[in-house]
C-alpha cells in the first residue's frame, strides 16, 4: 500500500501536535495494550502512531476482585480498577523497555490528589527517555472509588490540576476526559486555559450488568466502564462538542475498529484517534487501521490525512440554530 | 522485532468437523504454527464470526489434538458465542490466535502417577496431556465424569475410569468421589492430580488433594476479553501464603494459566 | 404458558404504581409504538401492561428532515424530532381510538414551555378516557432545540415543572429522566419531592454519526439519540443510582429486548419495564417480553414478579465502600 | 382484535435459493400470508440474522415473486445485513414481515401504455407488475438498465429494451437517455412511468415526465427501522404544491409508499 515518492510517504500519514511529530494519527488507548511486550508478538509496534501506556500510579495498584470483564451488546464493561505496576517499576523496566521502538510513547498517569499526579509526573520527567512523547492525564476513572473522576466531573479541579501539571514538564500534556457529564465543552475550555496542548475522550460510560440467576452484579465492583463499538456514536457527539468549545487538538476515542471509524473522529474533528477495546480482538487493530485509512486516502485521492481534519460539512441553516 | 517474526497469520480454514454429541462438536483446522507449537494444556482464542460485533469478543479453547499443521477444538454449544462456532462448517475460516498460555507442568519430578480428573468438556485439554505423559513414560489414570453416557468424548485417554451422574455409564456419581475411594484403598502409586472441570468439581479435587497432601495442579476456565495479557480481565485470587511470599494478590489466567497449582489459588 | 390457580394469574405479573394496577410490568415506550393503531396487527395489544403514547404537544409538529434514523453496533440513532399530530388531533382520535382496548394509557407529553406542558395536560385531561391511567412527561428530548431537555438538565426547572403538572392531575404523573447528566440521583430526588408518582428513564443518549464520503452528519439535525441493547448497560447504571436517590418507583428504560433483560432492571429496582426500539425489530416484543418473565418466574419458582424487584444482592463491603 | 387475526406467524422456511450473478441472489420462502396478500409493488421486512444484534435493524425487500404458499425476494448484497441474507442457504428459516405497503398504482385510468423504467435491482417489483398489467390487458415496454450484462434479471418481464453502462448489452448508455428518444419519437402512446432504480436514475426520470407531460409514479428506498409506521423514520419530502394542498410536510414512504406520484415528492 505505501509507496515512496521522492522519500515521501504518500498517502502522507504523519501527523503533530504542537512540536510532536506522529507516524500515524493512530494510538493504542491507555490499559488496551498492556506496556507493549505483551502484544509484540501480535502487532509491529513501530508501525503504530504511538502507545498510551496503562495508567500508572505513585503505588502498585492490584486492580479489583474478579469479575472485571463482561460482554455486552456491540461493547464490552470492565472494571479493572487501575491494576498497575506503580511509577518505580514503570520507569525501571516497563519505560526502558519501550524505548526501544521507534515509535512515540505517552505515559497516562493516575492519581487520587493533585501531589500524587505531580509527583507521578515528575518522577516520569525525571527518568524520561528519548521517545516519550509526553503524558495523557486520567481524570475519568470510573471504576476506582479514588480514580480521578472527582478531578473528571469538576471544572475547577480539572483547570487547577492541568495547570499544577503544566508547570512541571514541556513535554505534550493531555487530558482525558469523561464522557459522564451533562456537558464536556466547559471541560475541554478548562484544559485549554489552563495550558494543555490536547484533549483526549471519551473514557468509558459508567455501566452495568446483572446475573439474573444469582441477583448479583456482574462486576465485582457493581458498575464498570462500558467500552467498545456500542458507544461510539456518543463519543463522536462528545467530540463534536469538545470541538467546538476549544481549539486545541483533540484525540478521539471511543469504539474505533475500522478506518472508516477513525476517519469519523478526524471529519468530526479530531487529529488523532486512539484504538481501546479492537486490540482484545485483533491486537494489530492500531497498524490494520492505519492501513485502512491510507488505502482510503489514496481511493478518495487525498495526499495528505491533516485534510481530513474538521472537514465535517453541516449545513448553513442548522450552524445557524447552533448545532 | 521484523515483521516476519509476528504471528500475523491468524486466518484458518475448518478441514473437519465432527459432531460427538448434540451441541457438542470437534473442529480441525489448519494452522500451523498451533498446530507446531502448542504444548498440552495451552489454548487459542477464537472469534466467533469475524467481521461481525454479536458476540464482538473472541472464546478461548483448549488445543484438543494436534497433527502435522492442523489443530482441533472440541466445542460445548453454550451461549452466542459457541452457538455460532459449533455451526461452522467444514471449509470455513476461522481467526484463531495462539497458542496461548502455559502448558500443563506434567514434566515436575514430584508425582510418580498422573491422575486426569476430568469433568464434562474439561477433557479438552487431556488428549495431549496424555500423549506427553506417555512421552515421559509416567503411568496414567484417568477418572472421567459427564452427566450422561453419550456426553464422554474419549479419543486420546487412557486407563478410564468413567462415571456419570445419571448411572448410565460406569460409577453411578461424581468423579471426586470415586477418585477419593481409590485415593483411600491407596490404589494410586504417589500420584498427582491434573484437574479441568466445573467450578465446584475443582473446589471439591482441590480439598481433596490438601487432604491427602498430594500434588493437584487445576486448569481455570475465567472470562478473557484479549487471552494475550493485554486487558487484566481474567484474574484469579491467590491465596494468603502465595500472597505473602510473592506479594501478587492476583495471577492472570490467559498469562500465568491457565492451569495453577491447587494449593496457591483461591477458586 | 399462563395457568390459573383460582382465577389467579400464576405466577402473578401484576404490579402497581400507586393505585393503579398494570396486567404485566411491560409497557411499550413512548415513540416507539405510534398509537395502537400501527402495531395492533402485530401484537396482542390487550397483553401489553400498557402503551405510552408518541410525545405530544400543543401545536402539531411535522418532525424533523430526512435522514431520521442510522443504524449502529447494537442499536440505533434517531432524530424524528417529535413529529407528532398536536394535543387537538390527539384527544379527538387517537385517545377514544385507544380507550377500546383493554389496556393502560399513558400520554407522553413534550413541549418547550411550563405553560405549554401544563395547556396540553390539561387538554387531555379535560378529554381523558376510562383507560388513561396517567402522563408520562418527556423533559429529556434530545433531538429537538426546545423539546424540554432545558427543563431535563436543571435539577430546580425539573422541580418547579413536576410541581405545577401535579397541580393539575390525580392521574399517575411521570417524570421522564434524560441520562444525559453528570449525576441522575438530585433529578430523581426533585421528581420525587415535588410529588411525582413514579419515575421512567432513560431516554436516549446523544450521539452522532457520519457519512465519511460526503463528509456529513448521517442525520438531518447532525446529533441524534441512541437506543438500543448498546445502552442497556448505561440505562441499568442510570436506575441504579436513581433507585439509591429516591423512593417513589422507577420505570426502567433503555435497550430491552428480551425478558431476562428486563429482569435485570426489575432486579437493579425497577417496579416496570418500558420496551423501545425492540418493537420496530419485533412489534410484539412487550408482549413476547412479559410472556418470557412469566416463564423465567415458572422455572425460578416465584410466585409474584414483585418479588423481583429491587432484590440486587450487593456485597456488604461494597455498600460500606458506598456503592 | 383476538390473536387468530393477527400475524404473528413470522418464520418461514427458504425452499429454494438461485445465484443470478456474484452476490445477487434469489430467495424463495414458504409465508402464505405473505404470498396470498402481496399487491405489486409491495414489500417485506426481513431479519437478517434473528436472535442477533449484528445487524440489528430488519432489512425491505420488494416482492419479487409469488406463487401458491411461497414467496420470492431478490437480494443485492451489499451492507452487513443484505450480504448475510444472501448467504443465506435452503432449509434455513427467516423472520418475515408483511406485506407491507401500498401497491403501484397499475390501475388507474390515466395511461394506455405502462413504461416499466428500470435501474439495477430496482427490477425487484416489476415481474408482480407486469403480471398485474397483463391481468389489466395494459401493453407494457420494459426499458431496463444495469451496469453490465450479467446484472440482468429478466424473468417475469415483458417487452425489453435493455441498456448497460458498459455496453456489454442492448442500447449503450443509461435507460432515462434511450426513454428520451423513445418519447421523442412518439414511439409510446399516451405512457405512464413505472420507476424504480438508483435516486439520480428516478431523479432524471421525474425531470423527463414533468417534461414531457406524462404521469409518473416512482418506488423509493429510504432507510427503515420498523416498515410499519411506528418509528417514523422514513420520510419523503413533499413538493410545495402538495404541502400547501394536503399540510403534509412528509410521507412516510412504509405507510403512503413505497411508490409515490413523481410530482407530489421531492427527491
Ligand atoms: C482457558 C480456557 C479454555 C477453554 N476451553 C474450552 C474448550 O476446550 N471447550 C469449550 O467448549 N469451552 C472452553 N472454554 C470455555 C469457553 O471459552 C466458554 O464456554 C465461552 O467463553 C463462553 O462463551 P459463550 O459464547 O458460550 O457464552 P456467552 O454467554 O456468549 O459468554 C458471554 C461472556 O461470558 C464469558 N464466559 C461465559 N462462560 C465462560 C466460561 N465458562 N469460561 C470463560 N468465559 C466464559 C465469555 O467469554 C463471554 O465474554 C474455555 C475457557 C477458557 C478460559
Ligand atoms: C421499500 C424498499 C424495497 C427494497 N427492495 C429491495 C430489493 O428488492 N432488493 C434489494 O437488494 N434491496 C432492496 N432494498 C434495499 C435494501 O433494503 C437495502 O439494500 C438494505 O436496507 C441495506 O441494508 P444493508 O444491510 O445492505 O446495508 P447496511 O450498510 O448494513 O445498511 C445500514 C443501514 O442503512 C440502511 N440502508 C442502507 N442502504 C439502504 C437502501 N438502499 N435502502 C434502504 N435502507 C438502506 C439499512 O436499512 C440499515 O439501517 C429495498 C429498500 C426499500 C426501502
Ligand atoms: C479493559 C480496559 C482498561 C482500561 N484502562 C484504562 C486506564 O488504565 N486508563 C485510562 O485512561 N483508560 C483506560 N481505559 C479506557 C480506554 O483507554 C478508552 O478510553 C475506552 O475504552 C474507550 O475506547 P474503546 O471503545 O476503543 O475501548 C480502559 C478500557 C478498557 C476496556
Ligand atoms: C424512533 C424513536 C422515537 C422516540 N420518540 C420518543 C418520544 O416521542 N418521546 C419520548 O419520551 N421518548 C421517545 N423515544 C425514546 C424511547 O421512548 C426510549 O426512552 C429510548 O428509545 C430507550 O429505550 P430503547 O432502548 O428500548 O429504545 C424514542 C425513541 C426512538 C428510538
Ligand atoms: S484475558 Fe486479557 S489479560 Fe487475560
Ligand atoms: S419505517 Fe418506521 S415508520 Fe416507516
Amino acid at each position: 500500500m505505501t509507496q515512496t515518492q521522492n522519500g515521501q510517504r504518500f498517502p502522507d500519514m504523519k501527523v503533530r501536535l504542537r512540536d510532536v511529530e506522529f507516524k500515524t494519527p493512530v494510538l493504542v488507548a491507555s490499559g488496551t495494550f498492556g506496556y507493549g511486550a505483551e502484544a509484540r508478538n501480535y502487532c509491529d509496534i513501530e508501525q503504530l502512531g504511538g502507545i498510551v501506556t496503562k495508567s500508572v500510579s505513585w503505588k502498585p495498584r492490584v486492580g479489583n476482585h474478579p469479575h472485571r470483564i463482561v460482554e455486552t451488546a456491540g461493547g464490552m464493561l470492565n472494571s479493572i480498577g487501575l491494576a498497575n505496576v506503580g511509577v518505580h517499576t514503570f520507569v525501571k523496566e516497563k519505560l526502558p523497555y519501550l524505548a526501544q521502538f521507534d515509535t512515540k510513547i505517552i505515559a497516562n498517569i493516575a492519581a487520587s490528589s493533585m501531589e500524587e499526579y505531580r509527583d507521578v509526573l515528575e518522577h516520569i520527567e525525571a527518568h524520561s527517555v528519548e521517545n516519550l512523547a509526553g503524558y495523557e492525564i486520567n481524570i475519568s476513572c470510573p471504576n476506582v472509588k479514588d480514580g480521578g473522576l472527582s478531578f473528571g466531573t469538576s471544572v475547577e479541579r480539572t483547570e487547577e490540576l492541568t495547570a499544577l501539571l503544566r508547570q512541571s514538564t514541556d513535554r505534550l500534556l493531555i487530558i482525558k476526559l469523561t464522557p459522564n457529564v451533562t456537558s464536556v465543552a466547559p471541560f475541554a475550555e478548562a484544559a485549554e486555559r489552563a495550558g494543555a496542548d490536547a484533549i483526549s475522550l471519551i473514557n468509558t460510560l459508567v455501566g452495568m450488568s446483572i446475573d439474573i440467576r444469582a441477583r448479583e452484579p456482574r462486576l465485582s465492583t457493581v458498575t464498570g466502564g462500558l467500552s467498545g463499538p456500542a458507544v461510539k456514536p456518543v463519543a463522536l457527539a462528545k467530540v463534536y462538542e469538545a470541538r467546538k468549545a476549544c481549539s486545541i487538538p483533540i484525540i478521539g476515542i471511543g469504539g474505533i475498529v475500522t478506518a472508516e471509524d477513525a476517519i469519523e473522529f478526524l471529519i468530526v474533528g479530531a487529529t488523532m484517534v486512539q484504538v481501546g477495546t479492537a486490540n482484545f480482538v485483533y491486537p494489530d487493530a492500531g497498524v490494520r487501521i492505519a492501513e485502512g485509512m491510507e488505502r482510503f486516502l489514496h481511493s478518495e485521492g487525498i495526499a495528505n490525512v491533516g485534510e481530513l481534519i474538521h472537514s465535517l460539512r453541516v449545513r448553513a441553516e442548522l450552524r445557524a440554530l447552533g448545532w | 522485532m521484523s515483521r516476519s517474526d509476528m504471528d500475523t497469520s491468524r486466518l484458518s480454514i475448518v478441514t473437519r468437523r465432527r459432531e460427538l454429541a448434540p451441541g457438542l462438536v470437534t473442529l480441525r483446522f489448519r494452522h500451523p504454527k498451533v498446530a507446531r507449537e502448542t504444548m498440552a494444556g495451552q489454548f487459542v482464542n477464537v472469534l466467533p464470526k469475524a467481521g461481525f460485533l454479536d458476540p464482538m469478543l473472541r472464546r478461548p479453547f483448549s488445543v484438543y489434538w494436534t497433527e502435522g499443521d492442523e489443530a482441533e477444538i472440541i466445542v460445548q454449544a453454550h451461549g452466542r458465542g459457541t452457538s455460532i462456532l459449533a455451526a461452522t462448517q467444514e471449509g470455513d475460516l476461522l481467526d484463531v490466535l495462539g497458542p496461548l498460555g502455559r502448558p500443563w507442568k506434567y514434566d515436575s519430578g514430584d508425582f510418580e502417577t498422573a491422575v486426569l480428573l476430568i469433568g464434562g468438556v474439561g477433557v479438552a485439554s487431556m488428549p495431549l496431556l496424555t500423549r506427553a505423559l506417555e512421552l515421559e513414560e509416567k503411568p496414567i489414570q484417568t477418572i472421567y465424569g459427564a452427566r450422561s453416557k453419550s456426553l464422554f468424548a474419549l479419543e486420546g485417554l487412557r486407563n478410564l475410569h468413567l462415571a456419570t451422574d445419571d448411572g448410565s455409564e460406569g460409577y453411578h456419581g461424581s468423579n471426586v468421589s470415586l477418585l477419593r475411594t481409590y485415593l483411600e484403598e491407596g490404589r494410586l502409586l504417589s500420584p498427582k492430580l491434573f484437574v479441568c472441570g466445573p467450578t465446584g468439581m475443582m473446589r471439591a479435587a482441590q480439598t481433596l488433594a490438601a487432604e491427602f497432601g498430594i500434588p493437584c495442579e487445576i486448569s481455570l476456565e475465567t472470562e478473557m476479553a484479549c487471552g494475550i495479557g493485554i486487558c487484566q480481565g481474567c484474574p484469579v485470587v491467590t491465596d494468603e501464603k502465595t500472597f505473602l511470599a510473592t506479594g501478587k494478590r492476583f495471577r492472570l489466567v490467559c498469562m500465568e494459566g491457565p492451569s495453577f497449582s491447587a494449593e496457591e489459588i483461591i477458586l
